[in-house]
């Protein structure tokens, strides 16, 4: 059934691309916005499989990552105010203190 | 007392003088000085009784101790005496209380520290002799390493670092490939009989395909190689007896160095004999090549401590052609060889300790007309230069000439055979002889004799402490020069049991290499 | 299910959870009316002691059918990996003193991992990861000693989500695969070819490889070890490691492996060895030391999936517990200083003997026992695995495994060299041995005298 | 304990005192024991040589069994028959006179202790040497004796020069035993068995198997490699002319009456090897008469007294070389016996002059001595004659029958006795040089040493009178004779009658004839001899410098052993192959350290990039393998 594959190219899409977003964007807000676009890219293909199969087990776990993405991003936002309050600026590149 | 109780008291000592030396209050490092040396010599004594106690007689294990260690893999703590270790033992304990002694005055730095790491080795190595398990006996051989990295490494010279990591990176990779093999030969071990063992004895029984005992062997002769050490894995031991203080110098001569020659003879080439019986011409070509090349190093060495580095390369080049010869007078004789190397090379590296510690020179350009000024001094070095270079009625002579003897008269129905080739190294082997003399005589007569050179002229000669020290060694190699048939009689076994193990063929021709 | 059941099964969670509500009760209450490192550390204790009596006495339970149980080996692994955070909390007494938050976090990360050492089903497993993680985050960024440590934070979060996100996409397509969310079908799937599930199972070990530090996907450990506090650095070297292995011994259990599936959980494993020993060499910061050393171990730790099925539990859980003993007794012998850049800096290190003999002692023993020198129980830790690699027929592999571990005796040796062979430089200050540094130490050295001396008892046990 | 053992250990115990506690005892009581010990052992000697020719059987004690080994056990034990009869008394006998002769000369001398018992140390080793029944017990004796040299050589050590010919003395020994060893281990493999009798006995045995005989040139040569560096022949001699550098009575026990006669013992000792190996048995003729007369030629132009000396012996050292090679053992031994007496006499007679001189020993400012020291140079004079072969001397006896037997023997040939009989007149010819140069002619010592030349002490000039008397009536005793049923002299009866008067007269011409040319050149201001030497300056100059040998020597293995050994073995195996390998791996490791450091920039972007690569990579790589 090719609605099936089609949502599932879909998210794996997502996916991808919220990877490539955090590879290749440099605003940190924009990094986690990606991060996210994966984790829906996720939710996507799990929603699909759910349906598909009419198990309710894959939607369930699609609450969860809810939860859990706004948990991150809930650390995530003070931790990058942190950053900024510090560096006054939201380019990834100019955190690279740690190396070595 | 019950003598398997006695060895493990001799070997568990040296740990009991560590927590007596923690349990001493700062700063009493005469205390600690005596309370060493009293365990010492406590031990030697202990270890004399039971090498009265020692049974010429009974072939195998003697005064054995078994208790399962780690039951689920067949490990047990299995120790016990027998015809391979006892002398080796004995010289451990005899080298003990030297080596506290002849470290009183030299070592002022962290004395305590010293003495606990000088137990420490002292432990490893009488371990590494006894063990009758290869898990336990690997154990043993890892745990020598980290007090001699201390030793070298804290109370050394100036390129002490560079020395001690030099060692211990040389050995610690010998030692990883060699735990490979451990493990595969274990594994084979149940594969091919089913009992999951550790155990020495069952492991002589495994039956292996010729290019597996090969590689097995490539990895245990690598690690034992190196301890000998045999050219051109020897690099290490020059750097390492020059920065060694001179404890460490007399430890890693007098000891550690037996340590890959008793490995050869107890467990790489008895666990691979066809293998080794293939690798023979190898073997006898290394041994020939570390006699001569040790020597013509040592030739030129301006170092006093690097003359007899090398000088040591030598003799256990003998040792190892007396192995590899299978020929009882050459192993008997190679046996005889460790024991004395271990005395000769002992007594001259505390030797140099002791003048070092007067003139703070290792330059032997530095010396000269010794036998002048410190006459008493000079005496002993010439008794001892004497033996190392194997003069009749000293222990070094017994060593190589059963060694030579044993090679030759092992090549020579090869030769008639139609193969030259071992007869032609034993015969260039009798070459070291010569060049023996020719090092360590030069070497004598440009430390002891001409005029006294300027700075030394007003040397104290030997203290009776110092003099005590050498005189039991000198009597100790001329007791083994005069009567070695004592020892050869409590080694008699083992050489015959060796002979027999890497004699008879054990391969199989269903292997199972990957 | 019985709510007794649960009850009863779900103890040392409960404990963990009863530790949590009173540090919140603790920490709005207009006054502290009692020590949160004395509550953390009571119930953390509370909570091993009593999985492991559960454990021996066998107990075994399923309160949430599907989705979470306990058997006695699960009870075992539960309560080495609580044992093992007893020391972190006391360690954490000069880095945060009473300072309730830390307590917290690290109580609920903790949690996290109860939960995921027990879960059946993919949705716990989550919970599990998450709820292990997402405190860690906070807990670098706790350490407000270092400017950089929001940028390790972050690093480590954004990493981490990456991790998730593979992780819970590797989840979603064995769900489709098979139907099912249990966690039992990712067993069968190691064996089956069909490509949905194959890519499934790998998205997952990699997700564990990215928790657990393995090259390539390390490079948030360095960062966020260095910029944590010791305590986090420890919680992280030590129990989520330990946490995460646990995990994946669950998640991959005794099921045989497929050619691919060996070959993948090789030469990663292999790569990180080699890249975290030789790294490490070069580093003078001894948290980032640690951390590649960390890196190297996580490549050990996953080789004992290469052994028979039968053979990883106890070589993992006896690992973990060797590796996570001495790392700890490493870090609560480090002396202490004001400044913490100073003090994570090896040179604090030059002749720590003639300062403080016991505590260079025993950092020398854990280095050492680190490096898989016997009769340190890091070797008997490693001849297990490598024993058990090479029994499975992958001889190849231990023998580059072991020389790779070869590569690691350098860096080891040279912070001893540290310790012991150079004089101490005139700045260093007097130490301070802290009380409670001192009772983590004493805690990790008598488990680290007995896996040496009796290390057959042990693995007997396990 | 038995008497041979008790003979052995006699010095050991003046060893062991003199050594241990000698500086404290004085001087006197050092003597005593000195030289009271080997006086004893003489006597002791004596009495059992007398129990053996009572008894006609050899006789053997077992000390103690050094060591057993499987079935074989090598026993210490020794053994008294005719041959080591006559060899335990030239040792003990000589050998004591001379100890007596050191308390004069070396009454100076503050390591008068030592000296003494390094003397008695090398009696000791060398009765080992003869009495010993394997040649386990000989190698000990060997290689012990060639200690005993190498520290009296070596005495006064605070001049190098002394320290190095010891060193150069012992070294070459080395070489030699290197060679017997070969030779103990053949035989050893062969018969299970290093006992001297058992193994002539196995080639003397009529069933003894031709692979066996086929054995004993190897062996012969083995073992006469041994003799070479012992007793100082060609390419191993070299050593012999700088031990001159020792004390003289050192000089005279051990580098003319003693120890450099071991080798000729051993051959004789082992003739039941050589008896059947041609080949070995020309090798040792052709070597002996190479020797004797390459040394020879070179005593002609030596200048130092003791240096003429040391050649002269090297030289006779050949005779008897030449006499074992034709098979004429007891002959060999003959001169080994009449050289002890008369060449002892000639160094203690030198080191009389050199006492007297007060430590000259350059012949060229002597001269004339003969009436201000008239004792030592009626010796000296007996002495030369007995070495030269003026008929009814000791010496004339030996070396007549040496080149009888060169000519007559199966084995000799008329070369070997042409190149004997010329060297035989150059013996003549150098010691009358000698003679003459010191004791005749005109003055031309110093004047400062001069005036207080003196007669030696009684101690040594008795003892120059007992060894000259020695010198004379030793030829009277025919050892050959006395030898013969234990080492039975070559079937050439008739031929020796036939021959015997011709070869008589011949040597004694040539002795006479040397006496003459000697008396003519250098007789009267010896002008003629420095005209000689100005007109064959070139050929004076290559023997003056002894052919240049050491520097040979030097240049083909000193030299390349120890440029070898640094450039090739330390520079360039140890320190740039190996070390250089291991420290290059040691830096690469750092490097790559470094490198992988660099990867971890700290860029976020970066590391999201390795999660992705390797994501990818994984699925890919499982995609194709699975």
């Amino acid at each position: 059934m090719d609605k099936v594959q089609m949502l599932l190219g879909l998210s794996m899409a997502l996916f991808a691309l919220g990877l490539t977003g955090v590879i290749i964007r440099r605003n940190l807000l924009v990094m986690l916005m990606c991060m996210e676009l994966m984790l829906n890219g996720v939710n996507l293909s799990l929603v699909t499989f759910a349906h598909q199969l009419g198990a309710a087990a894959g939607a369930v776990l699609v609450f969860l990552v809810f939860v859990v993405a706004t948990a991150e991003i809930a650390i995530a936002i003070p931790i990058v105010l942190l950053m900024v309050r510090r560096k006054r600026t939201l380019d990834a590149d100019a955190y690279a203190d740690l190396k070595g | 007392m019950d003598n398997a109780i006695m060895l493990n008291l001799v070997l568990y000592l040296p740990l009991l003088g560590i927590a007596m030396l923690a349990a001493l209050p700062a700063g009493h490092e005469d205390r600690v000085r005596s309370t060493s040396f009293g365990v010492m010599v406590a031990q030697l004594f202990l270890t004399v009784i039971l090498y009265l106690r020692f049974d010429p007689n009974v072939a195998g294990l003697q005064f054995e101790t078994r208790l399962p260690w780690i039951s689920d893999w067949g490990v047990y703590y299995q120790i016990g005496l027998d015809g391979y270790n006892v002398l080796l033992v004995l010289l451990t304990a005899f080298l003990g209380p030297l080596v506290v002694a002849g470290a009183f005055s030299a070592i002022t730095k962290d004395v305590k520290l010293f003495y606990a790491m000088v137990f420490l080795i002292q432990f490893a190595m009488l371990g590494t002799f006894v063990a009758q398990d290869l898990f336990l006996f690997y154990v043993f051989w890892e745990t020598m390493l980290i007090p001699m990295f201390l030793i070298i490494g804290i109370w050394g010279g100036e390129r002490r670092i560079y020395a001690t990591l030099k060692f211990v990176l040389y050995t610690a990779f010998g030692s990883i490939l060699m735990l490979a093999a451990v493990i595969y030969l274990v594994y084979s071990l149940k594969q091919t009989t089913g009992l999951t063992s550790f155990a020495f004895a069952d492991l002589y029984r495994v039956r292996l395909p010729v290019d597996v005992q090969s590689i097995l062997l490539f990895a245990f002769a690598l690690s034992f190689a190196i301890k000998v050490p045999m050219v051109p894995l020897h690099t290490w031991l020059p750097d390492a007896h020059v920065e060694a203080p001179t404890a460490g110098s007399v430890i890693l001569a007098g000891v550690l160095l037996k340590m890959g020659t008793y490995g050869f003879m107890k467990l790489g080439f008895p666990l691979f004999p066809d293998a080794t019986r293939a690798a023979t011409p190898l073997i006898m070509a290394l041994a020939v090549v570390s006699i001569v090349y040790g020597a013509c190093l040592a030739l030129v060495q301006t170092d006093i401590k690097k003359i007899i580095a090398y000088s040591s390369i030598s003799h256990l080049g003998y040792v190892m052609l007396g192995l590899a010869s299978l020929d009882l007078l050459g192993i008997q004789g190679a046996v005889i060889q460790m024991v004395s190397h271990g005395l000769t090379a002992a007594g001259l590296f505390l030797m140099v300790g002791m003048i070092y510690e007067r003139c703070h020179t290792r330059e032997l350009a530095a010396y000269g007309g010794l036998a002048k000024i410190m006459p008493v001094y000079s005496v002993f070095f010439a008794i001892l230069t004497l033996a190392s270079i194997g003069l009749p009625t000293t222990s070094g002579f017994t060593g190589e000439f059963l060694v030579l003897l044993g090679a030759f008269r092992g090549a020579w129905p090869i030769y008639q055979q139609g193969d030259a080739f071992p007869l032609a190294m034993s015969v260039i082997a009798v070459s070291g002889v010569v060049l023996g003399a020719l090092y360590m005589l030069w070497f004598a007569q440009r430390f002891l004799f001409g005029l006294a050179k300027a700075p030394h002229s007003d040397l104290t000669d030997l203290n009776l402490r110092e003099k005590t020290i050498l005189a039991t060694i000198v009597v100790a190699i001329f007791a083994l020069g005069l009567y070695p048939q004592e020892p050869l009689r409590k080694t008699e076994v083992a050489a015959k049991q060796y002979q027999q193990l890497v004699g008879t063929s054990r391969t199989t021709v269903a292997g199972s290499a990957r | 299910m019985s709510w007794q059941a649960a009850l009863i099964a779900m103890l040392p969670e409960h404990l963990l959870l009863a530790g949590i509500v009173l540090l919140t009760l603790i920490e709005i209450a207009p006054r502290r009316w009692a020590s949160p490192l004395a509550v953390s550390a009571v119930l953390v204790a509370a909570a091993a002691l009593a999985a492991a009596l559960m454990s021996l006495a066998g107990y075994a339970a399923a309160p949430f059918a599907g989705h979470f149980s306990v058997t006695p080996t699960t009870l075992l692994a539960k309560a080495i990996v609580l044992a093992l955070t007893v020391p972190v909390v006391l360690l954490a007494r000069d880095d945060f003193g009473d300072d309730g938050q830390f307590y917290l976090l690290l109580l609920s990360s903790l949690y996290g991992v109860s939960l995921l050492l027990s879960a059946d089903s993919f949705l716990t497993l989550f919970l599990g990861l998450e709820l292990m993680s997402l405190p860690v985050y906070a807990l670098v960024l706790l350490a407000f000693r270092r400017p950089e440590s929001a940028e390790a934070a972050l690093k480590y979060l954004i990493l981490g989500g990456t991790a998730t996100a593979t992780f819970l996409m590797g989840a979603s397509l064995l769900f489709g695969s098979s139907g099912t969310l249990a966690l039992s079908t990712f067993a069968k799937a190691l064996s089956a070819n069909d490509v949905l599930a194959q890519a499934a199972v790998v998205l997952i070990i990699l997700s564990f490889f990215l928790k657990a530090a393995v090259v390539p996907f390390h490079t948030w450990a360095p960062d966020a070890y260095e910029a944590a506090s010791i305590p986090v650095t420890a919680y992280m070297a030590v129990v989520i490691k330990a946490g995460v292995l646990l995990a994946a011994v669950r998640l991959v259990g005794q099921a045989p492996l497929s050619s691919t599936m060996v070959d993948l959980l090789a030469i990663l494993p292999l790569i990180s060895i080699v890249w975290g020993n030789l790294t490490a060499m070069r580093q003078s910061s001894f948290r980032r030391m640690i951390a590649y050393s960390s890196i190297a171990h996580a490549g050990y730790l996953y080789y004992a999936f290469l052994g028979a099925g039968d053979t990883r539990f106890t070589a993992v859980v006896f690992y973990v517990l060797a590796y996570g003993v001495m790392n700890l007794l490493a870090f609560a012998s480090l002396p202490r200083s004001a400044d913490d850049n100073a003090r994570d800096h090896l040179d604090h290190l030059r002749g720590l003997y003639q300062r403080d003999p016991f505590a260079a002692l025993m950092i020398g023993m854990a280095m050492l026992s680190l490096a898989g020198i016997p009769p340190l129980p890091g070797f008997v830790a490693k001849f297990l695995i490598f024993k058990n690699v090479i029994a499975a027929g992958y001889t190849l592999y231990a023998v580059l495994g072991l020389v790779g571990s070869y590569l690691g005796i350098y860096f080891y040796l040279r912070v001893i060299q540290y310790l012991f062979m150079s004089t101490r430089e005139p700045t260093a200050e007097a130490v301070i041995t802290q009380r409670a540094a001192l009772g983590a130490g004493v805690l990790c050295l008598i488990p680290a005298v007995v896996l040496s001396v009796f290390p057959g008892w042990v693995i007997g046990l396990l | 304990m038995g008497a041979l053992t008790l003979i052995v250990l006699l010095p050991l115990a003046g060893f062991l005192v003199n050594g241990l506690a000698g500086n404290r005892l004085g001087k006197s009581f050092v003597s005593v024991v000195g030289c009271g010990l080997p006086l004893l052992a003489f006597a002791v000697a004596v009495k059992s040589v007398l129990a053996l020719l009572a008894a006609g059987t050899p006789l053997i004690e077992t000390v103690f069994t050094w060591a057993t080994i499987g079935q074989q056990s090598f026993e210490i034990s020794f053994y008294l028959d005719r041959l080591s009869s006559v060899m335990v008394l030239i040792v003990t006998g000589v050998g004591s006179v001379i100890h007596i002769y050191s308390i004069g000369y070396m009454h100076e001398d503050n390591g008068y202790a030592r000296f003494f018992a390094y003397l008695n140390l090398f009696l000791f080793f060398m009765l080992m040497l003869v009495l010993g029944r394997s040649l386990l017990v000989l190698f000990v004796g060997w290689e012990g004796v060639g200690l005993a040299s190498y520290l009296l050589i070596g005495f006064w050590f605070e001049d190098p020069v002394n320290a190095q010919a010891g060193k150069k003395a012992f070294i070459a020994n080395r070489i030699g035993d290197a060679g017997f060893l070969l030779g103990m281990f053949l035989l050893y493999t062969a018969l299970g068995t290093l006992e001297m009798d058992r193994i002539n006995a196995a080639f003397m045995s009529p069933t003894a198997t031709a692979s066996l005989l086929g054995l004993a040139t190897l062996v012969g040569v083995f073992l006469f490699i041994g003799a070479t560096g012992k007793s100082a022949q060609i390419p191993l001699y070299v050593w012999l002319p700088d031990a001159m550098a020792g004390p003289t009575p050192v000089s005279a026990l051990i580098h003319a009456a003693t120890m450099v006669t071991a080798g000729v013992y051993m051959t004789a000792r082992m003739s039941g090897i050589y008896l059947h190996s041609e080949v070995a048995s020309h090798l040792i003729a052709v070597i002996g008469a190479a020797t004797a007369l390459l040394a020879a030629t070179i005593a002609i132009t030596q200048t130092d007294i003791k240096k003429v000396l040391a050649y002269s012996t090297v030289s006779q050292l050949g005779f008897m070389f030449v006499a074992a090679g034709v098979g004429a053992y007891g002959v060999a031994v003959f001169h080994l016996y009449t050289h002890a007496f008369f060449k002892a006499c000639l160094f203690l007679g030198a080191g009389s002059v050199i006492h007297a001189m007060s430590g000259e020993q350059d012949i060229r400012k002597m001269g004339a001595l003969a009436r201000k020291i008239p004792l030592t140079s009626t010796t000296f004079v007996i002495a030369t004659a007995a070495i030269a072969g003026i008929p009814f001397l000791s010496g004339f006896f030996s070396k007549d029958e040496i080149l009888l037997y060169a000519l007559v023997s199966p084995l000799g040939s008329k070369a070997l006795f042409l190149v004997m009989a010329l060297t035989a007149l150059m013996t003549a010819f150098y010691m009358f040089r000698l003679l003459w140069l010191v004791f005749f002619g005109s003055s031309r010592v110093e004047p400062e040493v001069a005036h207080h030349i003196h007669e030696s002490p009684l101690s040594m000039t008795s003892v120059l009178v007992i060894l000259a008397f020695l010198s004379i009536i030793g030829g009277y005793l025919s050892i050959p004779h006395f030898l013969a049923p234990l080492l039975p002299l070559p079937s050439a009866e008739e031929a020796a009658h036939h021959y015997h008067w011709t070869v008589v007269g011949i040597s004694v011409a040539l002795g006479l004839l040397g006496l003459a040319g000697a008396w003519f050149v250098y007789g009267g201001s010896g002008e003629r001899g420095k005209r000689l030497q100005a007109q064959f300056a070139p050929m004076h100059r290559l023997l003056y410098a002894k052919y240049y040998v050491d520097e040979l020597y030097d240049a083909l293995l000193g030299r390349p052993l120890v440029w070898i050994s640094d450039h090739v073995f330390l520079r360039l195996g140890d320190r740039l192959l190996l070390d250089g390998t291991l420290n290059g791996l040691a830096a690469l490791a750092q490097r790559a350290a470094g490198r992988l450091g660099r990867v971890q920039t700290g860029s976020l972007h970066l590391y999201a990039l390795f999660v992705l690569l390797g994501i990818v990579g994984a699925l890919l790589w499982s995609w194709r393998h699975g």
